[in-house]
């Protein structure tokens, strides 16, 4: 690049090294708390940057550096196209709001010193931007694991409760079967050039059959990292687990690393995706999405209702991200690229959503101390900043429109209808009714969303704790600000993301959206089909409505307004125990849906003098997976335990027979 | 066949050789075994000898002196030290009955013997033929340690593979570079050192040098 | 765009909003006929609508300001609906603002609001019907969405409004698909609007309310505008019916003639649509909510039937 | 000139603690003399480096690229494991867990130790090799025996038994090897067992005589480098002898036993023009992973626990040497280094926690990041590197051992990260237990000695992220001279 300005490389580089020198000088004052703020601070400000040269760069064209680190034959390699800016500048749009809110929340006694989880902090963000970055295998299964190892850190930070011990144990482990996955795909990918390069992964032209199992293996890597069914076990242990920023940044960005490297690998490295690939990914997508929000559903720790939540989410991703490999494969390279941007979308709202109510429980949190929705509400009179705010992730998250949420899932929507063109049998028949799975995710979350914000933040508070409730301070009030104001801006300027991310899938070699560019304020994703959506007009108008509505019955009727008691059907004295719990708000869903859960249930019999009513739902894969895998190791560890007795006779006899049997190998 | 005299002795020392082991794997009382060994030494040495007056390689009248000193004299003479001191005069019942040892002894030897048959073609020594016996001692004495219960017999049959390294080594090549022989004659001697410290600290644990006692150390529990 | 266009847009809006009472007060008439009852007039519902107007607004103690906002914002949010679906033109400038997608978004959103505010003051009474009516709406919105993808599969466009001109122009004949879908989309009316079977407007027997519940702490004004809002649903919900099904009658172009052409067209169809409902909610009795869910499946099936028989048939 | 120093400082030291070995500054004296030694390793290694390969002594001593490497890890090991050992044994004799006359054996010990495993690792004579791995062997047993427990000493007998057979095996192997080569190279002198010669004339050896002496020999030198089946000694000499032993013998001696091993199958693989031997030792090492993967789920006590990995990371490089080829060799040379820095460095935290939990069981210590927590992270780090976390250096030489198998033998791949990843749910999921969580134990006077941990953790990650060329320079070298096709 001539021009007087470094290249956005460079500049991507820069901020992540300035991250990792935040971390060590974090460390190196570990127990000074202001200090640690102030550098969280400066984080922040890093992540706008990057997110600022990542939006600017999306145009921009690839560019290649090698750095003189890692293995001598195969030195670090970095590159970035409009792809990996996409997740540059999810990365940096979210940690920016992410790490302001961090400034303000982290205390002292979180059982790690301050200064150590700044070093953690930042080197999981650096880790990530690697991660986006890598161009060779070593590279980027390095930052890979780098990531999965700080954030593992992160997520043990109070490590004195078991749960949260078992937790990352689960988590890490899953992290490490799921890398060993990927490298054996990095190792089918390089095919025969024993270069393990992207680029000599790139030139490789593998036959079906190989590339086939480089692809599912990379499902199986990655999707164990994005928490894709059966391989999500270990996400509502661990983003609960983690301090909220943290979690925040796992749901909110690492989850989106595992699609950036399914991506990477299914479109760029593998240039021609087989169009089966993307029915079982959008299978396992589906069943991902309605799995997830069942689960979320029925929490009743609001964590694990959002991580359930992101769970859902992934699904819809990989809805997507199937979706498109399908169109691309029959050659409907229009639909392919609405699929691929709805996915690229999508990712980018989940992490401005995620996030933020990921932060509002974590200000929730700080404010009462408490994680279990049976023990709150009545918030939004306490804290009305949070309420406010996380109001408007909890809409977006819901896809209500006009936020974010909704115009990614309606892209998906559209593309996903015209499914029915696929020149395959049956193919063009089911996919339709993944239309419907969709919509029934999409409503779920709606359900799932009201039963989060009524129980938290409405109603009355169920505890008398709650009335100490404070709300949250200056800094925390920046960043749950900045998040939301992502939600709503990506959700009434969908013209321009696209007009950006349909660069993004032409270097991936899709055909640029056939976007009507003629009213910006007017999407039309398909040009011969007359679907619209003006989220503009629509807010403008409900505003405007509203407004004139409040106004004519100001004009025209009195105002009088008298302050009572609730009515409450006429119940005499009501408590605020009479609401309703958040397993009461998932009783329908347990009912409808009980082959899902394994519910322990202890009912109150009529003669309790005192009666409780407890329901624990788990996750049946645990008996049906996981509990087998691990006593079938279990046991072919007991079996090769014979060969050890410890008496010294036999251990001669082993090696006698082995000389016996080389020498006879031998003659 | 006409073989010259010195070399139909220097067989039937190694026939004598594969007995003494074969009498070895059989033997249970552990002063015999010890005699048995040194009785083997004895063989050895002879052999060494007249190997060392057939072809006058002078450097195998050493090693026949540290065959002598070592194998005959001090080792022997240890032994019978420790098993006084430590009074274990007869090993258990072996793991394996006499005649199922004997029978495996013979497959072993068929084995050994066809193993060192290409080695003896290639041997320019006039005792190629008893390479074969060399091994055979070997593994014999290997599988006489599998087969015994108290530590002394074990380092007995230890002691004798060493004899039958030994012979190997002489009967392929006329012996090893003098350099080694020394360095391996002080191993053993060093070997035998450290064993003696070793009786004594097992003996002061369990009181008894039955290998029973040490199979606390193990994974099927 | 010229303003005449969008004066029409507005007079349409303004008719739409005004005449949704009406039609309830007919759905209402007719099922007094059909139970021979003596009916009330068909101008009741704007008599109600009317006092609770004039009535002093009381509002629970603890309600916080989204309770207060919860109605303008339903209000709101429906007569936008309202201006989205083609009920009399097709070609108003803001039918182009959302497709029918966007339009469900649109009916979610006034779902999601209501339900927060029924949690707001925190009764018993407020978050059951909250949860019922979230739940009959998750079950609804896929079947809803299905009739959707049948119809715009037949007209390759998910716009409501090319959809309908589609629908209108090509050459009349038979379409099971779109006969089983349009009982799919009777029963997902039903459901939504809180009509029997699903539910009975005209209870608060606690164990069988959903949507009374909700509107159980609101009073005055905001009753009213709650009150109005769901006529103006039900009124919505017979109009994308009309545009899906019998798209005939409908302006297909802005003129003011066209569209006071249009006018009896929709009447009629309204007349007669009020009449069918009534008459199912006659003959048909209450379900005990976790019916409900099964009535929906049915519907959903339908839908999907009427899917696979397009397929297959290419009709 | 510094070979002489690098043979003879141990030597001396040897004698020297021998006589004081009990004084109280018998550890200072120890480093002392350590580090002398890592500095003419230095030397020496820098004269390689400038010169070449050196052939001294009568050609009895032969140091190149390959094992003036190891030299230097060797020594450098051996200096860390000195400075960690000086307060270890101090904690030890305070405990009153071994008396002076101990001490005094242990110090001299752990110097001739190191002597015999840098001649073992210089020798260029086969037979003198083999007499220093014996000696090698007896250095130690003493030292595993050291706490007269019941259990150190069926430990220690089990080494001298298991160990003194397998060193015989080797010994014919190395008769047979002489025979093969007198034919040659002739019987006088002792050309005929000088490395460098047999080297040069590998191609017209015997194959049918070499073949059997490769077996003698692998079995032999095989079972110290605890390859399974023949690894049985191996958990229980590491577990029961005292920390610092326990440390150098799974971070060095393996080592030198998997270099000798190497050597031979150099020569053999020459003349035998087959890939059996390799082919040999690649069953070995599968089976060890395999085997001591499963193993690891089985382990109580932390120092058992990490023998085993030992016995997997072995596996690993035996597979690899097995594989052979540039960058296998490399690889398997980059995994002996950052095996043995980390290795030895988790045996030092190991060695605090026990201490300070008064116990080997892994169920007796607990909390170590809230009791101190550099050991707590020093043991963690070190957990993590050793189960080929990146950006930890064992991670880089897996990465090049997998992608080369995936090249050279596809079928082997799949049970090797099968392998590793029990391997990692074992040691993993018996580790953090032990890091994390709440603790009933109180701190101890004594400060952890953990500039050794922290320099070793800090090296693996190095090499993780960069080899500096000189070093990759280097790897390359000796990887040529182990014979990459």
């Amino acid at each position: 690049m001539t021009d007087v300005l470094p290249s956005p490389l460079s500049l991507c580089l820069a901020v992540l090294l300035a991250w990792l020198t935040i971390g060590v000088v974090g460390i190196s004052r570990p127990n000074n708390l202001r200090l640690t703020r102030q550098l969280f601070a400066i984080g922040a400000a890093c992540g706008a940057a990057l997110a600022v040269i990542a939006a600017l760069s999306l145009t921009t064209p690839t560019e290649q550096y090698v750095l003189a680190l890692g293995l001598p034959d195969l030195p670090f390699h970095v590159r970035r196209d409009a792809l990996s800016s996409v997740f540059l500048f999810l990365l940096g749009a979210a940690s920016a709001g992410i790490s302001t809110f961090a400034a303000g929340y982290f205390r002292e006694g979180q059982g790690t010193p301050p200064g150590l989880l700044c070093l953690e902090y930042h080197a999981f963000l650096a880790s990530m931007g690697f991660v986006v970055l890598a161009d060779d295998a070593y590279m980027f299964m390095v930052a890979w694991e780098a990531m999965a190892l700080s954030s593992y850190f992160l997520v043990t930070t109070q490590h004195r409760i078991p749960e949260i011990r078992s937790a990352g144990f689960i988590y890490l482990l899953i992290a490490h079967l799921g890398a060993i996955a990927i490298l054996l795909s990095f190792g089918l990918l390089q095919g025969g050039s024993w270069q393990f390069t992207f680029d000599a992964m790139r030139e490789a032209r593998l036959d079906p059959i190989p590339a086939s199992f480089a692809f599912l293996l990379a499902l199986i890597g990655f999707g164990a990292k994005a928490g894709l069914v059966p391989l999500h076990v270990w996400l509502p242990e661990a983003h609960p687990a983690a301090p909220s920023p943290v979690s925040a940044l796992m749901s909110g960005v690492m989850l989106k690393t595992a699609l950036y490297g399914i991506t990477r690998v299914a479109f760029d490295l593998l240039a021609e995706p087989i169009w089966w690939w993307g029915l079982v990914a959008l299978g396992i997508g589906l069943f991902t999405a309605v799995f997830g929000v069942i689960f979320a559903a029925v929490q009743s720790d609001m964590k694990r209702l959002l991580a359930y939540s992101s769970i859902e989410n992934v699904g819809i991703l990989f809805t997507g991200f199937g979706l498109a490999i399908i169109f691309k494969g029959v050659g409907m390279p229009a639909l392919a690229a609405i699929a691929f941007a709805a996915m690229l979308y999508h990712a980018t709202n989940h992490a401005f959503m995620k996030s933020l109510l990921f932060l509002g429980t974590g200000a929730v949190l700080h404010a009462t101390g408490e994680r279990n929705l049976g023990r709150l509400g009545g918030l939004i009179h306490r804290m009305p900043w949070v309420a406010w705010l996380t109001l408007v992730g909890a809409l977006a998250i819901a896809s209500l429109p006009p936020l974010n949420g909704f115009v990614s899932e309606w892209l998906l929507l559209q593309s996903l209808l015209f499914s029915y063109e696929v020149p395959r049998p049956f193919v063009h028949m089911l996919l339709p009714l993944g239309a419907a799975l969709l919509a029934l995710a999409a409503a779920l979350a709606a359900y799932v969303m009201v039963k989060f914000y009524g129980v938290i933040f409405l109603g009355q508070p169920r505890e008398s704790t709650l009335h100490r409730a404070h709300d949250a301070g200056w800094l925390e009030r920046i960043g749950l600000i900045w998040l939301a104001l992502g939600c709503v801006m990506f959700g009434l300027f969908p013209t321009f993301v696209l007009g950006c991310l349909s660069n993004v899938g032409e270097q991936l070699g899709f055909s640029g959206l056939e976007l009507e560019t003629g009213s910006w304020w007017l999407l039309v994703p398909l040009a011969d089909r007359e679907a619209s959506y003006a989220p503009l007009i629509f807010l403008g108008t409900a505003t405007l409505l509203v407004i004139l509505t409040i106004y004519g019955v100001r004009r025209f009727y009195h105002q009088r307004v008298r302050l009572g008691p609730a009515w409450g059907c006429g119940f005499g004295e009501f408590s605020a125990r009479m609401q309703d719990t958040a397993e009461g708000f998932g009783q329908p869903i347990r009912h409808l849906f009980k082959p899902f859960f394994d519910m322990k249930r202890d009912l109150p019999t009529p003669f309790d003098t005192e009666p409780r009513y407890r329901v624990v739902v788990g996750d049946r894969l645990w008996q049906l997976l996981y509990v087998p895998l691990g006593r079938l190791v279990q046991l072919a560890a007991n079996s090769v335990a014979w060969l050890q007795q410890g008496r010294i006779a036999s251990y001669l006899l082993y090696s006698f027979v082995t000389l016996i049997a080389l020498l006879a190998l031998m003659l | 066949m006409s073989l010259p005299l010195d070399l139909q002795i220097l067989n039937s020392l190694a026939a004598l050789l594969l007995l003494v082991s074969f009498a070895m794997l059989s033997q249970r009382r552990i002063v015999t075994l010890v005699n048995l060994l040194a009785f083997q030494g004895a063989l050895l040495c002879a052999a060494t000898l007249l190997l060392a007056w057939r072809t006058g390689a002078n450097h195998l009248y050493v090693s026949a002196g540290l065959t002598l000193a070592l194998k005959v004299i001090v080792l022997p003479w240890l032994l019978h030290r420790l098993i006084r001191r430590l009074d274990v005069y007869w090993d258990t019942e072996p793991l394996l009955n006499v005649a199922g040892t004997m029978l495996i002894g013979l497959l072993i030897v068929v084995f050994s013997f066809g193993l060192a048959q290409p080695i003896s073609e290639l041997a320019s020594t006039a005792t190629r033929s008893s390479i074969g016996i060399a091994v055979a001692v070997v593994l014999l004495a290997f599988f006489t340690m599998i087969t015994r219960r108290k530590a002394t017999s074990q380092v007995v049959g230890f002691l004798s593979m060493e004899n039958g390294l030994f012979f190997g080594a002489m009967s392929a090549t006329y012996g090893m570079p003098m350099i080694v022989e020394f360095g391996v004659a002080l191993d053993v001697l060093v070997a035998m050192l450290v064993l003696g410290v070793f009786f004594f600290q097992i003996r002061e644990q369990f009181d008894s040098l039955d290998l029973q006692h040490l199979e606390a150390l193990k994974e099927d529990r | 765009m010229n303003v005449t266009t969008w004066i029409l847009q507005v007079l349409e809006i303004l008719a739409a909003v005004a005449a949704a009472p009406l039609f309830l007060g007919w759905v209402n008439q007719c099922r007094a006929w059909l139970q021979n009852r003596n009916a009330p007039s068909v101008l009741q519902p704007y008599r109600n609508i009317r006092k609770l107007f004039h009535k002093e607004a009381v509002i629970a103690s603890n309600a916080s300001q989204l309770f207060r906002l919860a109605p303008y914002i339903v209000f709101g949010t429906m007569v936008t609906a309202a201006a989205v679906i083609p009920s009399l033109g097709t070609r108003l400038p803001f039918t182009r603002a959302a497709d029918a997608i966007a339009l469900v978004g649109l009916l979610a959103t006034a779902r999601v609001f209501l339900s927060l505010a029924a949690m707001d003051v925190g009764t018993a009474f407020g978050t059951l019907g909250a949860r019922r009516e979230m739940m009959v709406g998750f079950l609804a919105e896929p079947a809803l969405l299905m009739v959707i993808f049948v119809a715009s599969m037949i007209s390759a466009t998910t716009a409501l409004p090319d959809i309908s001109e589609r629908l209108a122009t090509q050459a009349l004949g038979l379409y099971p698909s779109l006969a089983f879908t349009a009982v799919a989309f009777t029963m997902v009316l039903l459901a939504e609007n809180a009509r029997i079977p699903v539910d009975n407007p005209s209870t608060h027997l606690e164990l069988t309310m959903i949507h009374e519940a909700l509107l159980l702490e609101y009073s005055a004004r905001h009753l009213a505008l709650m009150e109005w809002a769901s006529a103006l649903k039900l009124f919505n919900y017979a109009c994308i019916g009309f545009a899906l099904f019998v798209p005939w009658g409908a302006a297909m172009q802005q003129t003011p003639l066209a569209l006071l052409a249009a006018i009896p067209a929709l009447a009629l169809k309204l007349l007669i649509a009020g009449a069918g409902l009534a008459f199912i909610e006659t003959v048909s009795a209450k379900l005990r909510v976790f019916r409900a869910p099964e009535f929906l499946a049915t519907a959903f099936l339908f839908a999907v039937l009427g899917l696979l028989v397009h397929l297959l048939l290419g009709a | 000139m510094e070979f002489i120093a690098l043979i003879g400082l141990p030597l001396v030291g040897a004698l020297i603690l021998a006589v004081i070995g009990e004084n109280r500054r018998a550890p200072e004296i120890n480093v002392a003399f350590s580090l002398t030694t890592f500095l003419a390793a230095c030397a020496l290694t820098a004269r390689v480096i400038a010169e070449g390969n050196l052939l001294l002594i009568h050609k009895q001593i032969f140091i190149d690229a390959f094992n003036v490497f190891l030299v230097t890890l060797t020594a450098f090991v051996g200096l860390t494991t000195s400075l960690f050992s000086r307060p270890y044994m101090r904690v030890e004799s305070e405990h009153r867990r071994i008396r002076p006359a101990q001490l005094r054996l242990y110090h001299s010990m752990y110097q001739l130790f190191m002597a015999t495993m840098l001649i073992a690792l210089t020798s260029n004579n086969m037979g003198l090799m083999w007499v220093a791995m014996e000696a090698a062997t007896l250095s130690t047993v003493l030292l595993v025996t050291l706490y007269r427990t019941p259990a150190s000493l069926e430990a220690g007998w089990k080494y001298f038994v298991l160990c003194g057979v397998g060193i015989a095996q080797a010994l014919f192997g190395t008769i047979l090897l002489y025979f093969a080569a007198e034919k040659i190279l002739g019987a006088e002198g002792v050309s005929a067992l000088l490395w460098t010669d047999l080297n040069s004339v590998k191609t017209q050896l015997e194959p049918a005589v070499l073949g059997l002496a490769f077996v003698f020999l692998l079995v032999g030198y095989g079972t110290k480098v605890g390859l399974a089946p023949l690894h049985n000694w191996l958990p229980d000499a590491h577990a029961e002898g005292p920390t610092p032993i326990s440390a150098v013998l799974s971070g060095l001696l393996l080592n030198v036993a998997l270099y000798a091993v190497i050597r031979c199958k150099v020569l053999v693989e020459g003349s035998l023009q087959s890939d059996l031997p390799g082919r040999m030792l690649m069953g070995f090492g599968l089976l060890s992973v395999v085997l001591a993967a499963l193993f690891l789920w089985r382990q109580k006590d932390i120092k058992r626990l990490f023998a085993y990995s030992s016995i997997e990371h072995m596996g690993i490089m035996t597979f690899a040497f097995g594989m052979g080829g540039q960058v296998a060799n490399f690889a398997a040379l980059l995994h002996m280094t950052v095996h043995s820095l980390t290795k030895s460095a988790i045996f030092f935290a190991v060695g605090h926690a026990a201490q300070k939990a008064g116990s080997q069981l892994m169920d007796d210590i607990r909390g170590l990041i809230t009791l101190s927590p550099t050991v707590g992270w020093g043991l963690l780090l070190g957990t993590v590197a050793i189960l080929g976390i990146p950006p930890f250096g064992v991670f880089a030489s897996e990465f090049l051992i997998l992608t080369t198998a995936m090249r050279e033998q596809p079928w082997a791949t799949p049970i090797l990260l099968f392998a590793l990843g029990i391997a990692f749910a074992a040691i993993f999921g018996r580790v953090q237990p032990m890091v994390f969580g709440e603790t009933t134990a109180k701190r101890l006077p004594h400060p952890p000695a953990l500039i050794p941990v922290f320099t070793h953790l800090a090296l693996v990650l190095m090499l993780g992220v960069f080899i500096p060329p000189s070093l990759a320079e280097w790897y390359r070298t000796a990887a040529q001279l182990i014979g990459g096709q």
